[in-house]
């Protein structure tokens, strides 16, 4: 298992609160993804877990691009990895998101 | 151990009327000076549909004969030694998970009757064997060289692909995965562990007394330092709103 | 094109809750955001799961409280474990105490999870004693099993032990997997690779016809969800009355009676035949109204 | 090798060696029957050192008891064998070579042997004289490797020895047309013997024996794809596929290769492709085994005609009741026949699609992996372009005009495409600089490198990401930044000149989900018109029997 936190500026944030949401399941090829209201501020905290060692570079690039489609300013998102492709994990981080965004608190 | 030999230690010479019936056993003991009620395996018994039923025949019979009032109800001393629950496709079919359930279903009425149930593991305890009726007691004993398990390392080390290597040293540092009465002691499972020089018959009559109706062993995982999550996180559940 | 059904064997545990009790009323607890994960996956360095696979909670359906949990099948096959057990066993404790109409049970599990296989035996023993507890409390535990990894080892005895079990067809039920009898006892004990003879033993409908399970519906998580309103108008009308020493005896009389009867048996053929099907190889694809018909008539 | 400066002796010393074979043989059988227990003798008797011998199997049915039984012959007796096959896929086949009564394969697929072969390769055990695709290996069946013995896989026999093959005809017809008519021997293992055949799919007189098998012939149903398994990320790459290729070019000829990709596009015909208005105008006319995921599409009337190289287990009863769409004997089974079909596939359709493991910057696409000898098949005789066509169609010609815009000459261009998710699990890249295939070649001391489909013949490669139409492409560097362009995340993908990416977006040459007007969101299981193999059954109106371990019911 590989864990590790990237962090990227992200200046567009959503307007509202909104309470956690996990999105997707913990099974071979997949992942979940958790996301929170995380501390006010204009940058988007990602921690992965991944039993793929070796491929953080990759994740630094899906999540570069996730974070540059997506308003996550101030966002804390938290990602258990079962071995999913890039394509999966940009897949369930977009679900995730429109999730979290359909419910308000 | 030969089964007479076994009967003896725990219950005295002559003190007991326990017929044998293949790998099943039943009868009644005197256990603190009172009948109880004896119902077993031995032979490291794989448990199928007529052996479970046969157990809780003997559940219900116990309860039926101390039900009108005659008598406080005895105790039921659950002497297990058990490889598991048979593995038949005809078992299956016609429901072993069903008769165990059923078998369950009737330590706990007999529980609900008043009736203390104290499991003796004096061999095997593996899987679903165990989780049918001995487990179900109140209160739980190992004798030496029992074998608690629900999968020994090797077969472990197949199915989930971690090294045997790897899981021989973690082990070490865990009771939660590894085969034992050790382990299950110290997860709350198995409330005793008896040596060889102990006074069985004593040690039984002690266990008789303290064998309490209410499920303590998430509670007593937590104390032994064996199972750290469970009573919080049932805590937690049961408390939240 | 027809309303597209909520497939219940596709469905992941928290979108099988969702759309089976009154929308919105489900409310979580111990969320995955409060993270109670395995560390004795973390140990093993397996995936964890931030609700380690089963989402508990109180929901209401078709009004009537509810506690509800959902083992997620995809994560590590829905197996016990210690957290994983211990959410359940606290919801069923929390039933004592609350008194909902019923508990619901979505289980998806083949049983004991290995990589904390004592925690997971001992959770599954609790959880049996904490199933006849509740219903010894007069609050009914229902048991709904329709999913891809169906209610195997130890989850198979605690469905059993529910006041009801309704599965689909897809949803199977037993103690030992196929694939653990075929790897101990051969092939020719057990082909596992035959789906459809594992189905004829362990499925739905030979379950229902056996009377292991007590409702088949389609699998379609508003089937489940209208069997399950009416289960609760019927146990709301009639509570659930603790089982007694007769209750008992006859539940012993008709298993003893069924395993005479079935003494030889190895195939859910035999079941069928014996429920009065007629054509027995068209049984596994009869449409489950027509069934529930036969079965109703034939009672 | 050269002509003799003498005319030989005699011009029938091979007749004379088939008739002393025969001879020997026959006094093993009665008739042309031989008894089960008297195989291996039989084998003994007519098969000599040094023969080339051909045991009939493709990737469906074999002719798995006379395997078995070469394998019980003595090795002093039968030796030196140069097998010509299909397919290495039994492990009777490799039992073979290690018990030394094989010196020299050549084949096309190995499959579920590849790594055991390579092991064998690699001990100088065994020579292999080629890799073929299916077409190659036919062809010099009747040119320079053709079987001095085939043991070959029928349905049934009738008492002469006339053979029913039934819906899995495949091979048969090819390895027994050149054995028959080349001096050589053929024997036949059939599930039944009966009075009187359904049909005769190869006359009594080119065989020389036949047995009665213990067990019925295996038959893999290796081109079921259960739909429970496609996810949705498949579902994005067939939309893109449809909308993308499909449409775009009107396809109606068009054959499918093995695998979850196009199983997705099958089962999004009836539904997302019905949406675009494309019945009638797409998918008409194929070249394909029969696969179940078609059936949807089949029943909605997308589909006209179905072409076979073999059957698929539990397709029979659906295929006999629509014998409009499929080629159907007058008994009402199934005709395959796979020489037929993969020509077919090669010169009378416009599209080929299929799967793969590695892309190179170029376009060279393999599947082959390290210490696995797997072979072909037939991918590449239906995904290269037909340079002999010559008719024309829409599709070929619009593809043509589109790869030399230029060009004096006016010609048409068969349209190859390879659809594969840019990573596969775990973060392993589909695209790479370098092709496994090298390392193996080396290994194995292969000649050329194991190349499914050329760079030079893919015209399309679709991903997740969106779709590269190479064929537009004008230069080696557009080339590689259009793969680039379409490679996700793998480190051939990161890897891009984004601004050049952006220009080929510009002329249409890599296109993205949005400039295709697709909606990613959208690409959800509930597009398939079909969730499970059950919809499959029920699709069929019950006619479909699917094999026992695809059924969760």
């Amino acid at each position: 298992m590989e864990q590790f936190v990237m962090t990227f500026p992200a200046a567009c944030r959503l307007a509202e609160a909104h309470p956690p949401r996990l999105c997707g399941v913990v099974s071979s090829g997949n992942l979940e993804v958790l996301v929170e209201s995380g501390d006010p501020g204009d940058a988007c905290r990602i921690e992965v877990s991944t039993p793929a060692t070796g491929f953080r570079d990759i994740w630094a690039a899906v999540l570069r691009d996730f974070v540059e489609r997506q308003p996550v300013g101030g966002l804390r998102i938290t990602i258990n990895d079962a071995g999913a492709t890039p394509a999966v994990v940009s897949l369930r981080l977009d679900q995730a998101m429109d999730t979290f965004r359909s419910e308000k608190s | 151990m030969t089964t007479d030999a076994l009967f003896n230690s725990l219950f005295g010479p002559g003190r007991h009327t326990i017929i044998i019936d293949g790998a099943f056993m039943h009868g009644t003991a005197v256990v603190a000076g009172r009948e109880a009620v004896v119902i077993g395996t031995r032979d490291h018994a794989e448990i199928d549909c007529e052996l479970a039923l046969k157990v809780a025949g003997t559940l219900l019979a116990a309860v039926a004969e101390d039900g009108n009032g005659s008598r406080p109800p005895r105790t039921i001393v659950i002497l297990v030694d058990t490889r598991g629950q048979a593995l038949s496709r005809h078992d299956e079919l016609i429901g072993l998970n069903g008769c165990f359930a059923h078998t369950a279903g009737c330590a706990d009425l007999a529980r609900r009757c008043g009736h203390r149930l104290v499991t003796l593991v004096h061999g095997d305890a593996v899987s679903g064997g165990f989780l049918a009726f001995g487990l179900m007691a109140d209160r739980i004993c190992a004798l030496p060289h029992a074998q608690v398990r629900v999968m020994d390392l090797r077969a472990m080390a197949r199915v989930t692909k971690i090294p045997y290597d790897r899981l021989v040293v973690l082990a070490e540092e865990s009771p939660v995965f590894a085969p034992g009465a050790e382990n299950y002691w110290r997860m709350g499972a198995v409330h005793e562990l008896w040596s060889a020089d102990d006074d069985w018959c004593a040690r039984l009559e002690a266990a008789v007394n303290c064998a309490e109706a209410g499920d303590t062993r998430a509670a007593l995982g937590l104390e032994r330092d064996g199972r750290r999550l469970a009573s919080p996180l049932a805590q937690l559940v049961a408390a939240a709103s | 094109m027809s309303v597209k059904k909520t497939s219940f064997f596709e469905a992941s545990a928290r979108t099988r809750i969702a759309r089976l009790v009154d929308p919105g009323s489900f409310s979580e607890f111990c969320p995955p955001q409060l993270r109670h994960t395995s560390p004795h996956l973390a140990r093993l360095h397996a995936p964890v799961a931030f609700d380690d696979g089963v989402a508990v909670g109180c929901a209401r359906l078709a009004g009537h409280p509810v506690l509800i949990a959902a083992q997620e099948g995809r994560f590590n096959g829905g197996a016990v474990g210690e957290v994983h057990g211990a959410k359940l066993a606290g919801l069923l404790d929390k039933a004592v105490s609350e008194r909902p109409a019923a508990v619901l049970l979505l289980v998806d599990s083949g049983g004991v999870r290995l990589h904390e296989a004592n925690a997971g035996l001992i959770a599954i023993s609790e959880l049996m004693r904490a199933v006849l507890r509740t219903q010894a409390a007069g609050i009914p535990v229902f048991a709904l099993i329709g999913g891809s990894c169906g209610a195997f080892g130890g989850m198979g005895i605690v469905a059993r032990l529910c006041a009801e079990v309704v599965m689909s067809e897809q949803g199977r039920m037993g103690l030992s997997g196929p694939e653990v009898i075929e790897t101990v006892m051969g092939v020719e004990e057990f082909d596992s690779r035959d789906r459809a003879l594992v189905w004829r033993v362990t499925g739905g409908k030979v379950r229902r016809a056996l009377g292991e399970a007590t409702r088949l519906v389609e699998d379609d998580v508003a089937a489940f969800r209208a069997v399950t309103a009416d289960l609760l108008a019927e146990y709301g009308a009639r509570p659930l009355k603790p089982s007694s020493l007769d209750t008992l005896f006859d539940a012993h009389a008709r298993l003893t009676a069924r395993t005479r009867r079935f003494s030889a048996a190895r195939d859910g053929r035999e079941i069928f035949a014996a429920s009065g099907f007629s054509d027995i190889d068209g049984v596994p694809l009869m449409a489950v109204d027509a069934f529930n018909r036969h079965l109703m008539e034939t009672a | 090798m050269n002509a003799p400066s003498t005319p030989p002796a005699s011009w029938d010393g091979q007749k004379r060696n088939q008739q002393a074979r025969i001879e020997r043989g026959a006094a093993l059988a009665k008739g042309r029957e031989v008894a089960g227990a008297d195989i291996v003798r039989l084998l003994e008797a007519v098969i000599e050192p040094g023969d080339r011998v051909c045991i009939e199997g493709n990737n469906q049915k074999q002719a798995d008891f006379l395997a078995r039984s070469l394998v019980r012959t003595d090795p002093a007796l039968v030796r030196d064998l140069h097998l010509v096959q299909s397919v290495l896929a039994l492990p009777e086949h490799v039992d073979l070579i290690e018990q030394g009564q094989v010196r020299r394969i050549d084949f096309s697929f190995s499959g579920p042997q590849a790594g055991r072969l390579a092991n064998l390769v690699e001990q100088g055990r065994i020579e292999i004289g080629a890799i073929h695709t299916y077409l190659e290996l036919f062809g010099r069946y009747f040119i320079d490797l053709t079987p001095k013995v085939a043991l070959i896989a029928a349905q049934a026999a009738d008492r002469e020895g006339n053979l029913y093959t039934g819906p899995n005809t495949e091979d048969t017809p090819a390895i027994v047309e050149a054995t028959a008519f080349r001096n050589g021997i053929v024997i036949a293992q059939v599930n039944e013997v009966v009075d009187r055949l359904p049909r005769v799919d190869i006359p009594a007189d080119w065989v020389d024996f036949f047995v009665k098998a213990p067990t019925p012939h295996y038959i893999e149903p290796l081109f079921t794809r259960d739909p429970a398994q496609i996810t949705e990320i498949q579902i994005l790459m067939a939309m893109i596929a449809i909308k993308g290729l499909y449409a775009e070019y009107g396809i109606t000829r068009l054959n499918h290769g093995i695998g979850f990709d196009t199983a997705a596009i099958e089962l999004l015909l009836p539904t997302y492709a019905a949406e675009l208005g494309l019945k009638g105008k797409i998918c008409t006319n194929w070249a394909l085994n029969p696969h179940p995921t078609l059936i949807p599409a089949i029943e909605a009337g997308f589909v006209h005609s179905v072409h076979c190289f073999g059957s698929e287990v539990g397709m029979e009863r659906y295929i006999a009741a629509r014998p409009d769409v499929f080629f159907v004997g007058r008994d009402g089974s199934l005709r395959s026949n796979r020489a037929f079909s993969q020509a077919a596939g090669h010169y009378a359709c416009d599209l080929f699609i299929g799967s793969t493991l590695q892309i190179d910057l170029e376009g060279n696409s393999s599947t082959a992996t390290k210490g696995r000898i797997a072979g072909f098949g037939g991918a590449p005789n239906m995904g290269s372009d037909a340079r002999g066509r010559r008719h024309p169609s829409p599709a070929w010609l619009r593809a043509g005009r589109e790869a030399s815009p230029n060009a004096a000459m006016p010609r048409g261009r068969k349209l190859v495409a390879q659809i594969v998710e840019s990573s596969r699990e775990h973060m392993q890249p589909a695209f790479v600089e370098r092709l496994d295939a090298w390392e193996l070649a080396e290994t194995a001391g292969m000649e050329l490198p194991p190349v499914m489909i050329y760079a030079e013949d893919v015209t399309h490669v679709i991903t997740e990401e969106g779709s590269a139409h190479l064929l537009r492409c004008t230069t080696p560097e557009e080339r590689e930044q259009a793969i680039r362009g379409v490679a996700g995340y793998t480190q051939v993908g990161l890897g891009r000149d984004r601004r050049m990416v952006e220009n080929l977006r510009d002329r249409g040459i890599v296109r993205y989900p949005q400039d295709l007007g697709i909606d990613k969101r959208l690409a959800t299981r509930d597009l398939l018109a079909a969730r499970n193999i059950k919809d499959l059954v029920h699709a069929s109106g019950g006619l479909y029997n699917p094999p026992v371990h695809f059924r969760n019911w």
